[in-house]
C-alpha cells in the first residue's frame, strides 16, 4: 500500500468517524467540533489531490469562518443538549434506512462505474495560478454575482438578527 | 496514486451520513450543520472529478459552493437566532408553523 | 541500523528540527515573559523581577516549575472533553504555525545533506498560516464555553467575535504583498523584496505601508494582545476565557499566546521588512561583521556587570554567560563561512526582536479598547482601508503592466 | 421601365394617402384632406398610365410581366410572394380602377363636403383603392386574396359609414358576413389548387394547367371542383345568386361608395377572378355552364326585382346585379374578352348612373324615393343629360358603350354550344327589362310634374366638382364602346385583339374559334338589330306606362297583386335566408354553443379544475406537516428514484468496484 493510499485511508477514516460522531453527539458544540474534524480531513484530502488552494480556502472559510459562526451562535443562544421528543418518529424511522439506501446506491453506482472514471488520467497538481485565471476569466460573471449574493446575505442577516427597536 | 472512485465513494458515504444527520437530529443548528456536511461531500466529489478529468472547473465550482455556503450560513444563522428568540427553543419539532 | 538511518534520514532530520525548534521557541517564550515584565517594569519605573537569579534571569524557570507543580482543579459542571481540548488546540495550532516560517535563505550542509532552516517549505505557506490562525479561534471560544461560567463565556464570545472580525482585515491587508510577490510562498515573498538597485527601498514596507499598518493592528488583535486583549480583560472579566483554567492548562494558553506573538513578528518582518535581507547594500561587506560587533561588546558588558554583582551566584553565572557570548562573537570573526551563513538568520531574528519589543512597548503604553470601539474600528476603518490598499496595489500593478 | 420596375408604387400611393388622412386628417381642414386623397389617387392614376405606356413598349415574350418583390409567407415548398403582374387584362382593370376611382374621388369632394367624418371617408376610400390595386396587380392567388379581403373590409367600413344609423351598420355586417361565405369557398378553391399544382402563382400554374387533360362535360374533376369553389367566392363578391342579397342593402353607404365599390370596381372583382383563371375554367366545362346559368339567372332575377323598386339607388343596385350577371354569362360562354369589355363599359356608365343619382339626391336634399321626384329635367340640366346618356348606354342603344358590350355578349351566348339559345333568350329578355326599368327611372325622376313640395325642397344643380366627373364619364360611356366595335361596322375588334394573348392561352381549339368568328360575322347584324329593337320596346313601354298613362302602373299592381308584392319584396329572399340560415344559427349558438357547450363544458371544466385542486389540496395538506425532517425524507425518496433511473445502466454490485 503506497503512502498516498495510506494517507487517504487515514483521512477518510477521520472524515467518516467525524460524520458519524456528528450524528451521535447530542450537544451541538460537539457536533460542530466533529464537523470541523470532517472539514479538516477533507482539506487534507484536497491537499492529497493537489488542490492546495481549495484546501486552504476550505479551512479558512469553512473552518475559520462558517464553523466559528456556528459555534458562536451556539454559545450565544447557549443551546443545551437536544431534548427527546417523540414527534415525527416517522421521519427518523423512514429517513435513516432511506438515507442508508441512498448512500449504498450512490456508492454502488460509483463503484460500478469506477472504470469509466478510471479511464481518464488523473490530473497533475493544480497550480493556484491556473485556478485564478479560470476564476477571473471564464467564471468572472458568476464570481461577481456571488459577491452580490454575499452582500445580500449580509443585509439579510442584519435585518433578521437585529432586535426591532420598540 | 489513489483511484478516483475511492474519493467518490467516500463522498457518497459522507453525503448519506449528512442526510441521516438531517433526518435524525432535532436541533436546528445541528440540522444546519448536516447541510454543510452534505455540501462538503459534494465538494469532495467535485475536486475528485476535477483531478480525474484534469480540469480545474471542478475546483472553481467548489469555491463557489463555499461562498454560497458562507452566505447561507449568515442568513440561516440569523433565522435561527430569530427562531430561538421567538420560540425559546431550537427543536425543529417546535418550529413547524412555517412562520416565525 | 545505519542503513535504516540512511533510508529515513529526512524523517529523522525533520524530527530533530522539530524538537530543536520546540525547545528554542519554548525558551524564547519563557524569557519573553521575563523580558516583557522587565521592560514594562522599567517603563513604569519599577525593577520588575530581580530576586530569582541575577536580574531575575531564573524567574521563567521558577514560573515553569510553579505551573507544573501547582494543583490542577477541574471546575464542576464543565464539559470535560472540550475543557481539555481547548488549551491543547490553542497551543498545538500556535506551535504549528511556527513550523512554516523559514529562518534562513540557504540550507545548512550537514553530512552531505542540505538541511533547510525551518520545518516545512510550503508553496502556499501564507495561506497555510492563515488557515491555522483561523482555526486558533476555537481554542479561546471553546475554552470560554466549556468552562460553564459567566466570565469565560463572555470572554469566549468576545474573542471569537473579535478574531472573526479582524481575520478579514488581516487577510485583506496582505493581499497587496501577495500581489506584488505573485506567490504564497514566504521565501518567494522575501525574494520579491530583494532588489539590488533599490536596496532597502525594495522592501514591501514602503509601497505597502497601509497594508503593514492594517496587518500589524489586525495581527495584534488576532493575538488578543493589548490594546485588544478584551477576551482576558482582567478589570472586566477577571481573566476572560481562561478564568477557570489553572496551572499547566493555563500555561498552555500562555505559551500559545506568546508563540503567536512570535509568529506575527516573524510574519511582519518577512512580509514587510524583507525577512533576512540586510538593510545595507551588498557592497558594504564590512556590515557582515555586525553580529560580532554586537555580540562581543554585549558579552564584555555582561562580564563587567557580573563581576560587580552583589550575589555570589550572580558573580559566577553572569561572567560565564558573558564569556560565552563574547566567544560566539569571536568565533564568527574566525570562521568567515559561518559568519556569512549567519547573516540571514541574524537580520531576521533582529527584526523579530524589534517587533516583540514593540508588542511589549504597546502593552506598556496603550489603554484597552471598549468593545464597541473595537468592533467599529475593525469593521469601519481597518477592513475598508485594507480593501482600498488591495485595490490600489492591484490597479498599480495593472498599470505597470505587471501581474505574474 | 421606370414604373414597371417599381409597380409597388401604384398601390402604395393610395395607402400612404389613407394612412396620412387616417392618422392626421382629423385635425385638418377638408381642403388638405382633399389634396392628400385626390392627389394620391391621381398620382397613382398617372403612374398607371405611365405603366401602361411602358407596357406597350414591352416585347410580347416579356408578357405577362411579373415582378417579385419579397417573399411574404414561406413554408416548405409553399411561397406566397408579394409579386405583382401586368398583362393586358391587368392593364384594363388598372386603368378602370385608377381612372374611375380618381373621378369618383373628385366627385366625392363635392358630394361629401357637408358630411361629418370627412377625413375618415377619404381614408377608407384610399384604402379601398390600395386593396383593389393589390387585387388587380397580384401575381398569385394568395396576394389576390389579400386584396380580395381588403376590399371586402373597406366595403364593410364604407357601407357602415353612417354607423349611427342601425340600418347602415346592419347592412355593413350583412355584406361582410355574406362575403365571408363566398371567401370560404374561395379559400377552399385556393387550397385545392395548391394541392393540385403546388403553386399559387398564375403563370406557372396556368402553364401546368394547359398541359393537363381537361375534364369532360358533367365530370367533377379536381379542376372543375376548384373552379366551382372559386366561383362561389366570385358569387359572394360579385353579388350573384344566391349570395347577392348584400348588395342592395349596401346602398346604405354614401352614393360615391355605391358608385365606386358597389358598381364599378369591387363587385366586378368576381368577374375579374373568373377571367383571370379562365385557363382553369376552360378545362372545366361543367363549371363554365354553372357560371353561365348562374349569371343568366341572376341577370333576369335582379332585373325583375328592379322593375318595381321605388328607391332610385335600389333600382340601380339591382341593375348592377343583373349587369354583373351579364358579365358572368359572358364568362360562362367563354367570351371572356366580352365579359371584361362589358365590365369596363359598365364601370363607366354604371358609375355615371350612380353619380348622377347621387347628384339628384343631392339636389333633392337627400330624397331617394322616385315617387317624390319628377320634372327635374329642367332644374338640373347637366345631371339630366349625363344620366340620360348613361341610361341610353345601359339600355344598349347604339352607338353607346352598352350596345357594343351587351351585343357581343349576346352574340357569344347565342353561339355557345351548350344551351346557347336559351341563354340568349333570357339575356335578351333581361335586356328588355333593363331598358324598361332604366327608362322608368328616368321618366319618374326627370319628367312629369313634380311630386314633391316645391317650397320645402329647393332643387339646385350640383357643384362643378361633381358635374365634371359626370361629364367625363358620360363621354367615356359614349365613345368607350368603339374599342370593340363589331366587324360589320368595319372595325377590327381592338379590345378582343388586345386581350387575345391573355385568353388565347386558355382557348383550346383555335380552329373552332375561327369557325365561330365566321359564324359570328354572319350573325352579328341581325342580332344587333334584335337587341336594339328590344331596347326600343322597353323604352316604349316605359314611356307608355309612366308618361302617357301615369295611373296605369297602380292598376297593374292591383290587378296582379301577388306578383307585384312578390317582386316588391324581392321574392322574400331575405326572409327565406332569415328562416333557413339565420334562425337556426341563432338557435344553435344560443342554446347549444352558449348554454350547452360554454356553460356546460368549458365553464364546468374550469370550475371543476378549481374545485378539484381545492379537494386535492385538502387531501394532500396533511403531508405538509411543517416538520423539516419529513420534507427531507420526501426529498431523499425523490433523489433515490432519480438516481436509480439515471444510473441503472451503470449499476453493478459494490464489490466489483471496491476490489481492484
Amino acid at each position: 500500500m503506497n503512502p498516498p493510499l495510506l494517507v487517504f485511508f487515514v483521512l477518510a477514516a477521520m472524515a467518516v468517524i467525524g460524520a458519524i460522531n456528528l450524528i451521535l453527539q447530542r450537544h451541538p458544540i460537539h457536533s460542530a467540533l466533529s464537523l470541523i474534524v470532517v472539514m479538516v480531513a477533507l482539506a487534507g484530502l484536497y491537499l492529497l489531490m493537489g488542490a492546495e488552494f481549495v484546501a486552504a480556502v476550505q479551512i479558512i472559510v469553512y473552518g475559520g469562518a462558517i464553523m466559528v459562526l456556528f459555534v458562536f451562535v451556539i454559545m450565544l443562544l447557549n443551546a443545551g443538549v437536544e431534548e427527546h421528543t417523540n414527534a415525527s418518529k416517522l421521519a427518523a424511522l423512514a429517513g435513516v434506512p432511506l438515507a442508508v439506501v441512498l448512500m449504498g446506491v450512490l456508492a454502488a453506482t460509483v463503484a460500478g462505474s469506477a472504470d469509466r472514471v478510471q479511464v481518464l488520467t488523473p490530473g497533475s497538481v493544480a497550480p493556484t495560478k491556473a485556478l485564478a485565471n479560470l476564476l477571473f476569466q471564464d467564471f468572472v460573471y458568476p464570481f461577481e454575482l456571488t459577491s452580490f449574493l454575499i452582500l445580500v446575505a449580509i443585509l439579510g442577516a442584519i435585518v433578521l438578527a437585529q432586535r426591532e427597536k420598540a | 496514486m489513489v483511484p478516483t472512485h475511492y474519493y467518490l465513494i467516500l463522498s457518497a458515504i459522507l453525503f448519506g451520513l449528512g442526510v441521516v444527520a438531517f433526518v435524525f437530529k432535532r436541533n436546528i443548528i445541528t440540522i444546519f450543520m448536516s447541510i454543510e456536511l452534505m455540501l462538503n461531500a459534494v465538494n469532495l466529489a467535485f475536486v475528485a472529478f476535477s483531478q480525474a478529468l484534469n480540469k480545474l472547473d471542478g475546483q472553481v465550482f467548489v469555491l463557489f459552493v463555499i461562498v454560497v455556503a458562507a452566505a447561507e450560513a449568515a442568513v440561516g444563522l440569523g433565522i435561527i437566532i430569530l427562531i430561538a428568540r421567538n420560540r425559546q427553543s431550537l427543536n425543529v419539532e417546535r418550529v413547524d408553523l412555517l412562520k416565525l | 541500523m545505519i542503513d535504516f538511518l540512511a533510508q529515513h534520514a529526512d524523517i529523522l532530520i525533520t524530527l530533530v528540527k522539530i524538537a530543536l525548534l520546540l525547545f528554542i521557541v519554548l525558551t524564547v517564550n519563557a524569557y519573553l515573559t521575563w523580558f516583557e515584565r522587565k521592560v514594562v517594569a522599567h517603563m513604569q519605573s519599577r525593577w520588575g523581577p530581580h530576586r530569582v537569579g541575577p536580574h531575575g534571569l531564573l524567574q521563567p524557570l521558577a514560573d515553569g516549575a510553579k505551573f507544573l507543580l501547582k494543583e490542577d482543579p477541574t471546575p464542576a459542571g464543565v464539559d470535560k472533553f472540550t475543557y481539555y481540548l481547548a488549551p491543547l488546540m490553542a497551543l498545538a495550532l500556535a506551535l504549528t504555525s511556527i513550523a512554516i516560517i523559514p529562518f534562513g535563505p540557504d540550507p545548512l550542509r550537514i553530512f552531505g545533506r542540505d538541511v533547510y532552516l525551518g520545518i516545512v517549505d510550503l508553496n502556499i505557506g501564507l495561506l497555510a498560516l492563515f488557515a491555522i490562525t483561523a482555526l486558533s479561534v476555537y481554542g479561546v471560544a471553546l475554552a470560554g464555553w466549556s468552562s460553564n461560567s459567566k466570565y469565560p463565556l463572555l470572554g469566549g464570545l468576545r474573542s471569537s467575535a473579535q478574531m472573526v472580525s479582524y481575520e478579514l482585515a488581516l487577510t485583506m491587508s496582505v493581499v497587496g504583498v501577495l500581489l506584488s510577490a505573485g506567490s504564497f510562498s514566504l521565501r518567494d515573498i522575501i525574494g520579491a523584496q530583494a532588489s539590488p538597485k533599490l536596496g532597502v527601498l525594495g522592501w514591501n514596507i514602503f509601497p505597502q505601508i497601509l497594508g503593514f499598518l492594517c496587518f500589524f493592528v489586525a495581527a495584534v488583535a488576532e493575538t488578543n494582545r493589548v490594546p485588544f486583549d478584551l477576551p482576558e480583560a482582567e478589570s472586566e472579566l477577571v481573566a476572560g476565557f481562561h478564568t477557570e483554567y489553572a496551572s499547566f492548562k493555563f500555561a498552555m494558553f500562555f505559551i500559545a499566546e506568546y508563540t503567536s506573538m512570535i509568529t506575527v513578528s516573524c510574519l511582519c518582518s518577512i512580509m514587510f521588512f524583507g525577512g533576512w535581507l540586510s538593510p545595507f547594500p551588498a557592497s558594504w561587506t564590512f556590515t557582515h561583521f555586525l553580529p560580532s560587533a554586537i555580540l562581543i561588546p554585549f558579552g564584555l558588558w555582561v562580564i563587567w556587570d557580573g563581576i560587580r554583582y552583589e550575589t555570589i551566584f550572580g558573580r559566577i553565572i553572569l561572567p560565564g554567560l558573558g564569556t560565552v557570548i563574547t566567544a560566539l562573537g569571536a568565533l564568527l570573526i574566525v570562521f568567515p563561512a559561518v559568519n556569512e551563513f549567519i547573516q540571514g538568520p541574524f537580520w531576521l531574528l533582529s527584526k523579530i526582536f524589534v517587533f516583540l519589543f514593540v508588542y511589549v512597548w504597546m502593552r506598556g503604553t496603550l489603554p484597552r479598547f471598549r468593545y464597541d470601539q473595537l468592533m467599529s474600528f475593525g469593521w469601519k476603518l481597518l477592513l475598508p482601508v485594507s480593501l482600498a490598499n488591495a485595490v490600489i496595489t492591484a490597479s498599480v500593478i495593472l498599470v505597470r503592466g505587471g501581474g505574474h | 421601365m421606370l414604373i414597371l420596375d417599381n409597380l409597388w408604387i401604384i398601390p402604395l400611393l393610395p395607402l400612404l394617402g389613407s394612412a396620412t388622412n387616417g392618422l392626421f386628417g382629423a385635425k385638418w381642414p377638408n381642403k388638405i384632406v382633399n389634396y392628400v386623397a385626390v392627389g394620391s389617387t391621381g398620382l397613382s392614376f398617372a403612374c398607371a398610365l405611365e405603366a401602361v405606356h411602358e407596357f406597350f413598349q414591352l416585347s410580347p415574350e416579356k408578357i405577362p410581366w411579373v415582378k417579385p418583390y419579397f417573399s411574404w409567407i414561406v413554408a416548405g415548398d409553399f411561397r406566397a410572394g408579394f409579386d405583382l403582374q401586368v398583362d393586358q387584362l391587368t392593364v384594363v382593370m388598372l386603368l378602370v380602377v385608377t381612372g374611375v376611382g380618381w373621378l369618383i374621388h373628385i366627385y366625392s369632394t363635392g358630394y361629401m363636403a357637408h358630411e361629418g367624418g370627412y377625413y375618415r371617408f377619404f381614408s377608407y376610400l384610399n384604402l379601398f383603392m390600395f386593396f383593389m390595386l393589390i387585387l388587380v396587380l397580384a401575381a398569385n392567388y394568395s396576394l389576390l386574396f389579400v386584396g380580395w379581403e381588403g376590399v371586402g373590409l373597406c366595403s364593410y367600413l364604407l357601407i357602415g359609414f353612417y354607423f349611427l344609423r342601425k340600418s347602415a351598420s346592419d347592412a355593413g355586417k350583412k355584406a361582410f358576413i355574406v362575403n365571408r361565405i363566398g371567401d370560404f369557398g374561395f379559400m377552399l378553391g385556393m387550397f385545392l389548387l395548391f394541392r393540385t399544382f403546388h403553386t399559387l402563382d398564375f403563370v406557372p400554374m396556368f402553364k401546368d394547367a394547359v398541359s393537363q387533360q381537361p375534364d369532360a362535360m358533367g365530370q367533377l374533376g379536381t379542376i372543375t371542383v376548384a373552379c366551382l369553389l372559386i366561383f362561389v367566392g366570385a358569387t359572394g363578391k360579385s353579388a350573384q345568386l344566391p349570395l347577392y342579397v348584400w348588395l342592395p342593402d349596401a346602398m346604405e353607404g354614401p352614393t360615391p361608395v355605391s358608385a365606386l365599390i358597389h358598381a364599378a370596381t369591387m363587385v366586378t372583382a368576381g368577374v375579374y377572378v373568373v377571367a383571370r383563371s379562365h385557363v382553369l375554367f376552360m378545362r372545366a366545362p361543367t363549371a363554365m355552364l354553372v357560371v353561365a346559368i348562374v349569371g343568366c339567372a341572376t341577370a333576369i332575377f335582379a332585373a325583375t326585382i328592379g322593375l318595381v323598386q321605388t328607391d332610385i339607388k335600389k333600382v340601380l343596385a339591382y341593375s348592377t346585379v343583373s349587369q354583373l350577371g351579364y358579365m358572368f354569362l359572358a364568362c360562362g360562354v367563354g367570351a371572356f374578352s366580352a365579359g371584361i369589355f362589358h365590365l369596363m363599359t359598365h364601370a363607366f356608365f354604371k358609375a355615371l348612373l350612380f353619380l348622377a343619382a347621387g347628384s339628384v339626391i343631392h339636389a333633392m336634399g337627400g330624397e331617394q324615393d322616385m315617387q317624390h321626384m319628377g320634372g327635374l329635367s329642367k332644374k338640373i340640366r347637366w345631371t339630366y343629360i349625363t344620366m340620360l346618356t348613361a341610361t341610353l348606354a345601359i339600355a344598349g342603344f347604339p352607338p353607346l358603350a352598352g350596345f357594343f358590350s351587351k351585343d357581343s355578349i349576346l352574340l357569344s351566348a347565342f353561339q355557345s354550344e351548350n344551351g346557347g339559345h336559351a341563354l340568349y333568350a333570357v339575356g335578351l329578355l333581361t335586356a328588355l327589362l333593363t331598358s324598361f326599368y332604366m327608362f322608368r327611372l328616368i321618366f319618374l325622376t326627370f319628367f312629369g310634374k313634380p311630386r314633391y313640395d316645391e317650397h320645402k325642397v329647393h332643387v339646385h344643380e350640383s357643384p362643378k366638382s361633381m358635374l365634371v366627373p359626370l361629364m367625363i364619364l358620360a363621354v367615356l360611356s359614349i365613345v368607350g364602346g368603339w374599342l370593340a366595335a363589331p366587324a360589320f361596322l368595319g372595325s377590327p375588334d381592338y379590345f378582343a385583339r388586345f386581350l387575345e394573348p391573355v385568353f388565347a392561352q386558355g382557348a383550346g381549339g383555335e380552329a373552332g374559334a375561327a369557325a365561330a368568328e365566321a359564324a359570328a360575322h354572319a350573325l352579328e347584324i341581325p342580332l344587333a338589330i334584335v337587341a336594339v329593337l328590344t331596347a326600343a320596346i322597353g323604352l316604349a313601354v316605359a314611356w307608355w306606362l309612366y308618361l302617357s298613362k301615369p295611373q296605369k302602373p297602380a292598376e297593374f299592381a292591383k290587378s296582379m297583386k301577388g306578383a307585384y308584392t312578390t317582386l316588391f319584396n324581392k321574392y322574400y329572399v331575405d326572409e327565406l335566408y332569415a328562416a333557413l340560415v339565420v334562425k337556426p344559427l341563432m338557435w344553435l349558438s344560443r342554446s347549444v354553443l352558449w348554454q350547452a357547450v360554454d356553460v356546460g363544458v368549458i365553464d364546468a371544466a374550469v370550475n371543476g379544475v378549481a374545485s378539484g385542486a381545492t379537494d386535492i389540496g385538502d387531501g394532500v395538506r396533511h403531508a405538509q406537516s411543517g416538520n423539516t425532517r419529513s420534507y427531507a425524507v420526501w426529498v431523499v425518496i425523490g433523489a433515490l428514484v432519480i438516481i436509480a433511473i439515471i444510473f441503472w445502466p451503470y449499476f453493478r454490485p459494490v464489490a466489483v468496484g471496491m476490489v481492484r
